[in-house]
Parts: structure tokens; sequence; C-alpha cells
């Protein structure tokens, strides 16, 4: 907002703001676009406008009292961070997570994973300029946030998980309500389909545009649906097994360039349209196959990790998102570090934004998904 | 509304209601600024998506401040941030109010103990309702709107802008002399 | 874990010539790296076949101000192997300075700008290192375990009227005297890169 | 010519996949409305409406609360503030102060989980919308009073309060025009 508008004119380059109040950034985020005309010379990234601290909130809480804070880390993916977190602490206490509890952390982060993408794939398609499948999404969306508030009790900032297992076990007629849901869901996927993912203006908005090579995408860090649509074939939760996904049968959709280049935009929509169904694949496996049994293992009120240190990572909607915990053996964590996808999938825009249009941007930053608090923390 | 004659420099005016009828078309007429800072933003679009369609009550989201009446501060406000958003609130045209939304907007909630965080929206912006909630649901979202609306349905503001409101008198507060919704 | 940790830490030794402090304690095991070989390590480490670490994860600073230095840690993996490996290099806490790796991994630009900017660490041959989460005009680096907090920024008051806070730093730490020191010593450097202004000074 | 043919192509195509998305959006005119009419035209409150375990505004039934303060040292920030004082004359433990800064909290309930007597719960309560920010600072003991024994074994737990009720009255009692704390400037 402040320095809009600026020409060099020995360069006949325009410098041009963009954020960090804009309606088609996510959250916060601000965007320093060198153009010349029509075509980016570079759009360099600012971030930070969302930076909370919550690393250093770390080493002033106990571990149990963290939990809270970590709903806070990427409020999209609450679950995910909820279980980087706990896995992490696991590991250093070495607590054995009961079965029951495994499964059923599973259910919600792969609920929790279709909840993200449907509002990821709702902001890509209003970026583009489609608002109306934006609102579908939204409503659906209603009704897992309907699901999670039956089961956890809010509706976005879940709680729900516990150091050792889960917080609460499922109500008697949750599974029953999961089971209509999904029987509902499954087809509203394909009426989205539809409805715009094989819309031709939308493929002719990403098609082709910023195409991330394999070599790139893996240099600059990039992890998850990003990574996979420029034709890596990489999950931690099929290749770094944990929890209970080594019982799952599911696929992992790969960028396959359908309508046009791998590792393009349109590739990067599509992976997503792709794990939501896999998502309800695993989620009625886990309707199927819920064992029974404790839903908490046997931890200390206070526990006290003995001196070391542990990276522990789940794979996110974001991708690999992962959680460094330093422990010197007090109730309190010495050092905590989030890694998440995010951070990584913007430093690359500064990269690939040579040389498009900047109505391009919004694309690029829309497909690759970057979430404001997730980048700062 | 009880129609009031104010006398203007030329002679007799019905003020009150044109106040009232001015103060009906801008209170279902409520644009509020598509903007969101954290966690609560989600819930804000919730608000204007198909559940709690706020469409109902003419509230519409703008994405442009210049054509917004109301801020919401949804969400944690860093010190990067601040500066924005005042420049946001400035840009504003009048009459404006601002609804601090969750407990990071109220008090700064949660992170009370972070280096980067401002404890509270009001130390920088006149905050017109606080919503509790962390974050609040859409329906305390639009509770918080009527309240607003409220507001609006008692503003003197055509009688101030004529010079011949007393202003002695403090502005009247949105709960005073209002119904609890329920 | 351990053993292929240890024998990727093994490989890595010989390629460099120099003999790696290899630790194990709870959770994961890591190795420590002379400062000033950090960068032909992670050169190493990426482009030798038997390692190939073409993927990092993530590089941060932890600081110790009991052994006087900021650690900067870094995560590799390598998606041909499947392995993966954490180095850690001690920096001096009251002057640190570290080549960068930012022509390694491309990624490493943005871990660096922010274990900067939340730690002071000058990564030589960076080429943007600046701050990256906080603004320009900020005063110190908040992640440091003696940091303190200013009373106001920009005129916002840092704690709410009427709620007591809890206070960083010296407070997390139980031995007290050893803080002042590398504070002082910590002033001019975390000066130098924000442009400090004179309202930013007054607070101080 | 190849070119031109492939233009035309791709109007054909946008205008075929359009009417396949408008189709879909059509076919949403004549299922049933997803809206909820808050606040007034709904079948019941949606307070009532919501599933059990939603986790809404904190409140204390006083009559049940042993003053034990394990809620307060669960908070991770700190925003439930209780004074408990012993009283000299008649050697019990009075609770002089159990206020909840809802203006703070951040609905986590590791408080709730850890109330020995379940006498803090979550309610549904979520209207709590005010124009003054310390009126969200929920004072629920008006005049000191005795904590309350625990429960013994074969004893009955002592009865609570419907939950909602307290918090619904405290909140209630600030839209009063009576009430000498609200109005005022700012």
């Amino acid at each position: 907002m402040t320095e809009v508008l600026q020409s060099t004119p020995d360069r006949e380059e325009l410098i041009l703001n963009m954020g960090p109040h804009h309606p088609s950034t996510h959250g916060v985020l601000r965007f320093i676009v060198h153009t010349d005309g029509e075509i980016m010379r570079k759009a360099v990234p600012d971030v930070g406008y969302l930076h909370r601290g919550l690393e250093k909130i770390a080493e002033l809480q106990t571990y149990p009292g963290y939990m809270p804070f970590t709903d806070r880390i990427n409020y999209l993916e609450v679950m995910f961070t909820n279980m980087a977190y706990a896995t992490a602490v696991e590991k250093l206490l070495g607590t054995e997570v009961p079965p029951r509890a495994e499964v059923l952390r599973v259910l919600v982060c792969e609920l929790n994973r279709i909840a993200s993408h449907q509002i990821t794939l709702g902001c890509i398609t209003m970026d583009l300029g489609a608002f109306t499948p934006f609102v579908h999404l939204l409503r659906e969306r209603e009704r897992i946030n309907d699901l999670m508030e039956a089961l956890c009790g809010n509706r976005l900032t879940f709680n729900y998980m516990r150091i050792g297992g889960v917080s609460q076990d499922v109500p008697d007629e949750w599974l029953k309500q999961l089971e209509a849901f999904l029987d509902h869901f499954e087809p509203v996927i394909d009426e989205f389909d539809s409805l715009i993912s094989y819309n031709e203006i939308l493929i002719k908005r990403m098609g082709e545009v910023a195409v991330i090579c394999a070599e790139d995408a893996v240099g600059f860090g990039l992890v998850g649906p990003n990574l996979r649509a420029s034709g890596v074939d990489w999950d931690v939760r099929r290749d770094l097994p944990y929890g209970a996904y080594p019982q799952m049968d599911f696929q992992v959709p790969v960028g396959m360039g359908e309508k046009g280049t791998v590792g393009d935009c349109f590739d990067r929509f599509i992976i997503r349209v792709e794990e939501m169904r896999q998502s309800c694949k695993i989620l009625r496996q886990c309707l199927a196959n819920l064992p029974e049994g404790d839903i908490k293992a046997k931890v200390p009120k206070m526990p006290r990790p003995p001196k070391g240190e542990v990276y522990s990572c789940v794979e996110g909607a974001r991708g690999e998102l992962g959680v460094y915990l330093i422990s010197d053996g007090t109730p309190k964590p010495y050092r905590l570090k989030w890694r998440t996808g995010s951070f990584a999938g913007l430093s690359i825009i500064e990269h690939i934004s040579r040389g498009l249009m900047i109505a391009d941007l919004v694309a690029v930053i829309a497909t690759l998904d970057v979430i404001a608090p997730e980048m700062d923390r | 509304m009880t129609p009031t004659i104010e006398r203007g420099p030329e002679g007799g005016f019905a003020v009150g209601p044109i106040d009232g009828l001015l103060n009906l078309a801008r209170k279902h007429s409520l644009w509020y600024l598509l903007f969101g800072t954290a966690c609560c933003a989600i819930e804000l679009m919730q608000t204007g998506g198909p559940r709690t369609d706020t469409d109902r009550f003419g509230m519409v989201f703008r994405s442009t401040p210049r054509q917004a009446d109301v801020l919401v501060l949804a969400g944690t406000i860093s010190y990067k941030m601040a500066s924005r958003i005042r420049l946001l609130y400035d840009q504003m045209a009048e009459p404006k109010y601002v609804i601090a939304m969750g407990s990071c907007a109220n008090t700064g909630g949660l992170f009370q103990e972070s280096y980067a965080v401002v404890k509270g929206g009001d130390l920088f912006l006149p905050v017109d309702v606080y919503i509790p909630g962390c974050p609040p649901r859409p329906e305390s979202l639009c509770e918080g709107l009527m309240l607003i609306q409220q507001k609006i349905e008692r503003e003197p503001w055509l009688k101030k802008a004529w010079g011949k409101y007393k202003s002695d008198k403090p502005d009247p507060m949105p709960t005073e002399g209002c119904e609890p919704l329920r | 874990m351990t053993t292929a940790s240890k024998e990727i830490c093994k490989k890595l030794a010989d390629k460099l010539g120099v003999v790696l402090d290899f630790r194990e304690e709870a959770g994961d095991p890591w190795a420590l790296i002379p400062a000033e070989r950090w960068k032909q390590a992670c050169l190493t480490a990426r482009d030798e076949p038997e390692l190939s670490f073409n993927f990092l994860r993530s590089l941060c600073g932890v600081d110790r101000p009991d052994d006087g230095v900021i650690e900067v840690v870094a995560h590799l993996f390598s998606y041909q192997h499947r392995h993966a490996l954490v180095i850690h290099t001690n920096t001096d806490r009251s002057a640190s300075r570290l080549e960068s790796v930012s022509s390694v991994w491309p990624a490493a630009i943005w871990h660096e700008r922010e274990t900067f900017d939340l730690f002071g660490v000058d990564f030589t041959g960076n080429p943007d290192l600046r701050r990256i989460l906080l603004p320009e005009d900020w005063v110190g680096h908040p992640l440091l375990k003696d940091y303190e907090e200013p009373d106001s920024y920009r005129g916002i008051p840092t704690t709410r009227p009427g709620y007591e806070k809890k206070k960083f730093g010296p407070q997390l730490k139980k031995p007290a005297p050893k803080k002042p020191a590398p504070k002082v010593e910590k002033k001019p450097e975390g000066g130098e890169a924000p442009k400090g202004t004179a309202g930013s000074a007054e607070q101080k | 010519m190849g070119s031109f043919s492939e233009y035309l192509a791709n109007i054909g195509r946008s205008i075929v996949t359009l009417g396949d998305g408008l189709a879909v959006t059509f076919s949403y005119l004549l299922r049933k409305p997803f809206t909820i009419q808050y606040p007034d035209r709904t079948e019941k409150p949606v307070v009532a409406m919501l599933p059990e375990r939603s986790r809404g505004i904190l409140e204390i039934d006083i009559n049940v609360c042993t003053g034990c303060s394990i809620c307060a040292k669960q908070c991770p920030i700190d925003c439930i503030h209780i004074e408990v004082v012993k009283d000299e004359e008649t050697k019990q433990r009075v609770l002089k102060r159990f206020d909840i800064d809802v203006a703070k909290c951040m609905f986590c309930g590791l408080c709730v989980e850890a109330c020995p007597v379940s006498g803090l719960r979550h309610t549904h309560e979520f209207e709590g919308s005010m124009s003054d920010v310390h009126r969200l600072m929920l004072s629920f003991v008006d005049k000191p009073q005795p904590v309350a024994k625990p429960a013994k074994k074969d004893e009955p737990a002592p009865e609570t309060k419907p939950v909602g009720s307290i918090v619904r009255k405290l909140l209630a009692d600030w839209w009063k025009p009576a009430n000498p704390t609200s109005g005022g400037p700012r």
C-alpha cells in the first residue's frame, strides 16, 4: 500500500506493490512486482505480516500446554500440526500410541485434508475470477465443520490431539454421520469437476503457466502436492509411513501434464481434486477397521522428555510438515522449529515469476497454496 | 423514531424522519471489508458463505476500503501489519465502524507472551464491537454486525452534520436501550 | 535409524577428511561439523552419489548462551536413497558468522534469512540477506534467549494495560551472570542490519 | 487457417464447459436450501442446535467449585483468576473471586478437562458481543462465599445448575440499562 507506483525511467521498469491487503493474496502477504508492461521481470514476496512468534512461545509453555498453540500454526490443517507436534514429543518420550488412537488420528487428518483442499480449490477458482465454485465448496466445508464440532468441540481450532493419543473418543452417532457425509461428498467431487475443473477458460488460465521442473521443485524444497505436480512421486504417508498409514490402501496422484506440461498450474490444481478422492477412500477404510481399545496412552501430566532432539514430520495438506524439537530435560521445550510447506513454496515465486504476465501471479500464488500463518508462524 | 423539527438556517427542516430514513438505508447496506489477518478470516469467509448468509441483511463484502463501512479485524495483528491496517482504516469513508473479531483482536488473546503481536486492536483503532471467541462462530460475527446495525439505527449523524446536534452528550452506545437478540 | 546415520556420517567424514563429532542422545543422532568446513560438507553431502542429499528440509538456529555459541542446524534428506542426516555447526555467539549454503540448495536462501532475522547469524555469500519476518526497523533478534522486549513499538505499547506479562529471556535461564556480556557485544551487530532509527534507539 | 479453426474450437469448448457448470449451479435452485436463518427464523434457537461437545463461553458453577485452582494452573494463558482466602472466624476457605476473561480465552478446553468436580464447563453460548472489552471479564462471584466440599464417595454428586444458564444470565445483565457500569465513553 505504501510505495504504490514507482517507475525508473532508465530501465523502463515499473515497480508495483501488491498487498498486504489484496483480495487475492492468501492471508496477509505482499509482493513487490517489477514489471515491464504486462510482463513481470520478477515478483519479490515480502512476508512476515502474520509473524506471531509461535516458536518463542513454545519455549515459555509446557509440553501439553503448547498443544492449543499448534492449532494456530496453520488454521487450515490444524489436525496435522497437532499431530506433528504430538508425534515429536512422543518420539522423545518413547510413548506407544494405542491403535484406536492411531486410526482416529488418521481419520481426522484425512477429514481435515479434504476441508483444507476445499478452501484451496475454492481460492484458486476465486482468484481466477470464478466466484461460484468457492461458495459451493464453502457449503461442503460447513458439513465438515459440523462433523468436527461434534467430535472435538470447535469448528476451526480443534485442539483434538494429546501427547499419547487423542482427547475424546468418537460419539456413537458420529461414525454414521461421517459415512453419510462421504456418501454425499463423493458425488460432489464429480459435480465440482463438471462445474469448474475442466472448464476451458480455467484450463487456458492454468495450463502451461508457471511450469516448475522437478529439479527446481526439489532444490527449493517444495513439498506435498506442489512437489508431486512436478512429477516427483513422493508422499510421506506412503514412503516414510507413520501412524496407521501402513494399513491404508491409497494411490498417490502425480502430475501428468494433462492440459499442458508437467508441473504447471493445472497439475497443481487437479492433483488436489484427486487427493480429495483418495482421502475419501482412506476415510472409508478407517470406518471399516476402527479397532477397539484405549484412546490415550499413559503419559505423565507434566512430561519431561530426556535430553535430546528429534525431527518428526507428517504429510499435511501442504506437504511435509515437520517439527524440530530440542529438549533439555525440563518441562518446557528448549527450542521448537516448524518446517512448513508454504515457506518453501513461496520462496520459489521470485524464481518462477520471471516472464509471466501480472495476471498469472495470482494463479501461481493460489496453486502453490501458500497460507500466511504457515510461512510466518 | 420520533419525528423532530429542527431549525435550519433558511427555515424549518424535518431532520428527524430524514435521519431515520437514511439510517434505515444505511443499516441495510452494511458493507464490510473483505480483509482477514489470521484464523478468523476463514470464519469471516464462512459467514459470507451459504450457511450464515449475511446477504440476507444486506451485508456484502467489498474488496476495497473505499467502498466499505465496516472493518472487521479478523485475527491476530502483528506490529508489521498494524500500520497497514491503520492505513486501510484511514482510507475508509466516514461513517465507519470497526469490529474486533476474536480474542486476538480483542486483547491479543493467546499471544500475550509474543513479541510480535499487538495486544488488542483497540490500542491503535477505535473499536465499536468486541466479539468473544477463538475464532467466533459465523453466527457470532453476524450478531456483532447486527449490533452495528442497531448502533446505526440511533445515530443522529445528519443532525450532527448540520451542526445542530448538541455534542455535550456522548454518542449513544450500541447497547444502550438495545434489546438482546434472544 | 541410528546405525544408518552413523554410516552416512562416516562416509561424509571420509570425504571431508576430518573426524566428525557424532552424538547420540534421545531422539535423532546428529553430527557436528566444524564451522569452517560447513559449506564444503554441504556440497559433499549433495554431490556425492552415495549421499546425494538433494532436499534441504530445514535450516535453523539454536541459541546456547551457556556455551557461548549459536548452533546452526540443517536437516538433510535424500529422495534417491531415502535417508536423512542432521548436521550441526557452532558459531561464536558474540559475532556469529557462517558461510552461506544458498548456492548448494536454493531453498537455503530463505531459511538463512529467517535465521538471520531471528538469531542474527550473518551468512556470508547469501544474495539477499535482510530481515524476512520482522519489520526492517526492528531492534534485536527475538529468538535469542536474552532478548528483551521494549516497552513500545512505534507508539503501540507491547503490554496491554491491565494485563501482566511473562518476561522473556532472562527469566528463562537460571544462571543470571552470563547474559550481559554477549548482549553488549551483540548490540552493534544487531543494530547495523536494520537501520537503527532514532525512535527505535530510544526504546532500547 | 488452422489457428483460426483452433480459435473457434476454443470458443466452442468454452461455451460447452460453461454450460456444464451452469447446469450444476441451476440444479441447486431445486434443492433444499442450506441457509440457517439466524437469529430468529429458525425452528429452535441456534444455541440449541449445536452439538453436545461444542465449546462456547466458559462458565463455573460456584456452588460446586472447591477452589482448588487446578483450572487456573492448567490454562496456558492465565485467563482464569481465582482468589481463595481463609476466613479467620469460621476457619473456612472462602471463594472471593472467580473471573474468566472471555476476551482473552482461546476456548481450548484444557481447563475443563482438568476440573475434578465438573463445575467448570463450556456452554453452548456464543452471543457475547460487547461494546466494551472490560465487560467480557465475567465475574461469577458476587459476594464471597465458602467453597464447596468435594463430595464423598457414597454421597451423590451435588446438583449443578443447567449448563448455560449462569453465563446467559450474566451476559443478559449487561444489557439492562439500569446497570451502572453499562454505557459511558469508550
